[in-house]
């Protein structure tokens, strides 16, 4: 694998070197620092205290104490809800839902509350809130605790949507989302929270939301992607580089606003694009970039755009099952075969 | 539930009553104003009428400073006007005007005025419960020497939020006062039906949360009840909820001709009108007719003129409706 | 406006005569019919014993009993949840959600419970359940009460989504989601209550779930559409005939599944496809026509798929930004020129 | 809330309590051996143990026909045997093979049985309040003669569904039993520190659902209890709600090490074991030590076998996940 290469330019300091940490370390750093930089940064859930279920609120309560690493009542609307009250009165909250799906819990606190408060109140009120939802499948988690519903929340006015895919980008992406005026819904990957890389020192590098990250340049082919399967997608233009295709995997790491400009430049190049996404295919977000580029390059694409995506269907609990519901390197390297041909 | 003594048995402050009966006619005038414009055409939007449960607003808002917050109800102009919001500013909102106080976007079920502390009705009933608690959880956060009252119906504590918000107010023992208007109604079902138990009081206080009730008609005893909570509040004692009985004067919404109440039920509440009951306690009190007359005369001066003001203004800009979307991917106006 | 023609069949009796009758109203009698051929069929939700909101149930109390059209609390989770378990047991319930944005609160009922009990039990429970969520901008609603969010449910394993536009597919349609024996999210629009329209006679006159329906034909363009706007399309095919521009208008009628083979006949036959829908642009139901169709039909298109959506941005209040929301016939008459072009 | 009285007092039947702490036995046998095929790998989802909460739902079950029904929760595994299901069926699902109750589609946390009216285990806490509420909606529509049981963790009484479902099956008056298995624990956190009020029984005597609290470690507390609330249940009585004092003695899941617990309390709480204590029960009645070891190596050799039959179960056809999920725009599967 190639080192990661910006397409967005990172903000603050420039670093210099990097330490190698996990995605849920690269987290718990991010939020740590932000919270020792505003003292209106807090972060509310059930069992934060103790660490949050994958570790990435360890020793945090210890730093901050329980009013500012709030361990909550399990009561997703109220965590959602107050957070929502908590941003209109000043404060910053980050509310963590433990697992996207029990978000679902809290859809009207989220998209008919603090997606639309400023907008209905003419701009009185801001909501400066992050939404913690690990996303995606876990092995064996089953249906209710593994589904990824990022195209949902594109499609909320008023909602920044993150979906980082590295240690690096879970660090500075969560920082940009909790310095943003606007609520977010930052997805991180429940598969992604051991994986390691390296992460820029320096505790002021923020990754700008909306850019995207050249996570692998090539020539022949674009591969859009984001979150669980950047790992996924790297992988399968590493195979295909044996076989002589050249793939260009971009990781759009915010998807809303998404990185028009960075994918519409390199499918320009290439000619050819696969979108690639662990969700469902049907009205997946992979539609929403398949529809843009489509219509935005028609006439000068060597292939149809072309969406790799899960099927629709509940994410089975039997590994033979399961397995039908991921999308894997192979697939990804035989979608790409296919626009070559 | 500790019932609550009528405040009738202490010392009456008759400014501070005269005040509040004003407040009252105040709303009064609004609501019916906002209806009138209904039927004329000039506001489009549902308008669900306040008539009948201003001593409420009235009585707790008296109890409230500038700083305080309140978040409200899709029946929220009582409660706005009570924390201070200048009539013009909803007027102008009510008929989507640019210098609305929502600049025309939100309307009377997302009215506003953070200026006085007022930071929403709301569209989804139960929604401001668990917002009220929040901004009651920053307050504490942040030290701030302020509370926020947070205003639902009685057909709001059969939804989830009434047992979440509460919940964690009291777990955490933060500085909201929660008043449950119970006018009997669920839009146009009545709530008792739909309600098990026996009622909101009783609900909050198997959440820990010490509840009161009055007479929400009788605007001395909501001011005096409101008092105490929000001392206790105040002095850190964590959330209350108050109990207000009242009764929906209006239809659901202005439109709703409410057919379904019996002709003899909306008649006796009539004869228990808040305003007219503070009337009387004023004449009591010494005041005369001509006084009193006087106000309800003031109080429909400054609404019909707050309404002229609204039919004068101008419609907001098309491209306002992309502004306050959001910082980053905010909507972007096309080219006809 | 030339008479229906329907792409898909309609089962049940060949209906000779048509009566004319609202949207609402062709509900009710659907309901009402189904509810006296199936001893199983209840209603509940807020206010259905005074008629519904907007009148779509009205006399049903009278006629079934309190026990068969149940008001509720207002607790649409509970309304949502009651009718998945009541579902399970035997019961064949249409949960009514009275404006589609109070649905927000109950979506774990309906996407982690009703769409998914079938598949996690391995099919040992059914959930015959219509979930009726009136959508869509109604003057002067605001944010709160206009949202069209069929996108999502399209998402959603185990889902079937309706979203009839006319009064004789509200009639047909209703009875077949009732028929279902999977969960059907039923979406009425709610500027469409008063419309009228010709009905067929007969009790027994379904319309499939899945088939488009021919709204108009023509040959130069297709253009896609369902719910509110088919009439605005319709209104733009007509305006456009004087143009010389033979748009031809298909209605989705059910989103989920989708009638694919109608779309794609006829863009293969007209060449140019703009897909129109109310909802939000980004990541609406067009996004999955717009990307299926330019892959389908890639090196076969005249011009690039377009897509007409409304703009990110909750709906606004006041007539003059409200309309900033709204498409129209002359929103879709210039997408459809542009294509021509 | 009533106190109840302690099935001590009544006359003890010798061979119904000892069918019960087979029973009980097991399902600890089957916890254990569930714990056992996490750590073998052979079982790859998180099982949420139910080791020490065996009484309650014995208890409760010995009062149920088996057309009566029964919604669980994420810890599911003691209601689905006691129900009925037979330990093979679910170790094969535990195990995601073909045979399993649910083909393997499910899993541990939405195991479930609907041939002896067990319908599911349900990963989101609460939500099956809703759905046992709208279960026992449709049993009382169609006129049947049978009942719903629900169990839920002390932790569900804090989220929205608890409210909105209580209040549902009080207003209309349904046959459903709540069963609140109080084991101190919402996963990591202890629920005492999140809940505000007396607790869960009053907060459902406040919605309507009279209550009634036992010793949830004794199986004869609970049967009894459990006997006279089914009974007014099928009386038409409407819901009631049992809670159930226990004690979690394992982890949330398997793989948690539960440290936060002081050892002193641990420790303690298995001196009350449920199964220890039905046996000193049985002891008193008679029964020798032998009998009542037998009866625990009967039980552990039944779920061994199951386990055994599980792991040489063959695994489902891959097809098999393109099944179940609907009728009409079901999922295809594509061809490699
Ligand atoms: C979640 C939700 N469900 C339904 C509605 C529709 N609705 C608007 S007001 C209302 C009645 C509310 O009754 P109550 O809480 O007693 O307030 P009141 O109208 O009597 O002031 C209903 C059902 C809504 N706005 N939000
Ligand atoms: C809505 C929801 N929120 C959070 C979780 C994660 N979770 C699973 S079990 C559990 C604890 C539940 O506590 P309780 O209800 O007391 O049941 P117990 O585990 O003690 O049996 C939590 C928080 C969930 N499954 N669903
Ligand atoms: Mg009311
Ligand atoms: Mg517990």
């Amino acid at each position: 694998m190639t080192p990661d290469q910006s397409l967005g330019q990172t903000s603050g300091q420039t670093p210099e070197t990097t330490t190698e940490m996990t995605y849920g370390d690269a987290a718990r750093l991010a939020l740590a620092e932000e919270m020792r930089r505003d003292a209106r940064v807090w972060a509310l859930g059930e069992d934060v205290g103790r660490g949050g279920v994958f570790g990435q609120y360890a020793g945090l309560q210890a730093e901050f104490g329980a009013e500012r690493i709030a361990d909550s009542p399990i009561s997703e609307a109220a965590i959602m809800g107050v957070a929502v009250g908590a941003a209109m009165a000043g404060t910053r909250p980050v509310a963590e839902m433990r697992i996207s799906d029990f978000a679902l819990c809290a859809v009207d606190e989220l998209v008919n509350q603090a997606a639309k408060a400023r907008f209905m109140l003419g701009g009185q009120v801001r909501v400066p809130l992050v939404v913690r939802q690990p996303m995606g499948i876990w092995p064996a988690l089953a249906a209710q605790h593994s589904q990824s519903l990022e195209a949902w929340y594109t499609h909320v006015p008023g909602l920044v949507v993150v979906a980082p895919a590295t240690p690096a980008d879970n660090r500075g992406l969560l920082k940009s989302a909790i310095r943003s005026d606007d609520p977010v819904v930052y997805m991180e990957h429940k598969d992604l929270w051991k994986d390691t890389g390296p992460v820029p020192d320096g505790d002021d590098v923020l990754v700008p939301l909306g850019k995207a990250r050249l996570a692998r340049p090539g020539d022949d082919v674009t591969v859009v992607t984001w979150s669980g399967m950047v790992r996924t997608c790297v992988q399968a233009a590493d195979d295909l580089a044996g076989q002589r295709v050249s793939a260009e995997v971009i990781d759009l790491r915010t998807l809303w606003p998404w990185d028009q400009d960075a994918v519409l430049a390199s499918v320009e190049k290439t000619g050819r694009l696969l979108v690639a996404h662990e969700a469902v295919l049907a009205s997946g977000f992979g539609a929403e970039v398949a529809a843009t580029v489509s219509e935005r390059l028609f006439g000068r694409l060597k292939a149809p755009v072309r969406r790799l995506g899960g099927p629709r269907m509940p994410i089975p609990y039997s590994p033979p099952l399961e397995a039908q519901a991921r999308r894997t390197a192979a697939d990804v390297a035989r979608a790409v075969r296919g626009l070559m041909q | 539930m500790e019932p609550h003594a009528g405040g009738a048995q202490r010392n009456l402050d008759v400014e501070r009553l005269r005040r509040q009966y004003l407040d009252m006619a105040r709303i009064r005038a609004f609501e019916e104003a906002a209806a009138a414009a209904v039927a004329e055409g000039t506001v489009l939007g549902l308008i669900h009428p306040y008539i009948g449960q201003e001593a409420i607003a009235v009585g707790v808002c008296a109890n409230l400073t500038r700083d305080d917050l309140l978040l409200s109800t899709h029946r929220g102009h009582g409660h706005t006007l009570a924390k201070g919001a200048s009539p013009a500013g909803m007027m102008c909102e009510l008929l989507g005007r640019a210098n609305g106080v929502c600049g025309g976007k939100g309307g009377s079920m997302h009215i506003a005025d953070a200026s006085v502390g007022m930071l929403g009705a709301n569209g989804v009933v139960g929604a401001n419960i668990l917002i009220a608690t929040g901004a009651a959880q920053a307050i504490k956060m942040q030290g701030q020497d302020r509370i926020v009252s947070c205003f639902f119906g009685d057909g709001a504590v059969n939804r989830g939020p009434f047992l979440e918000g509460l919940n964690w107010a009291a777990v955490f023992r933060l500085p909201v006062l929660f008043v449950c208007e119970d006018n009997a109604f669920s839009a146009t079902t009545r709530t008792e039906a739909m309600t098990a138990g026996p009622g909101p009081a009783a609900r909050a206080e198997s959440l820990g949360v010490p509840a009161v009730a009055v007479d929400g008609n009788d605007v001395l005893a909501v001011d005096t009840a409101a008092r105490d909570l929000v001392a206790a509040i105040r002095a850190g004692g964590g959330p209350r909820l108050l109990v207000a009985r009242t009764y929906r004067l209006s239809g659901h919404v202005t439109i709703d001709p409410a057919a379904y109440r019996p002709d003899h039920e909306v008649q006796e509440r009539w004869a228990d009108d808040p305003i007219v009951r503070c009337a009387d306690l004023l004449r009591q009190a010494g005041l005369d007719d001509g006084t009193l007359a006087g106000d309800l005369d003031a109080a429909r001066d400054e609404i019909a003129a707050a309404y002229r003001f609204a039919k004068d203004s101008p419609w907001p800009d098309p491209r306002e409706a992309f502004t306050d979307v959001q910082d980053a991917g905010g909507p972007v106006m096309e080219e006809a």
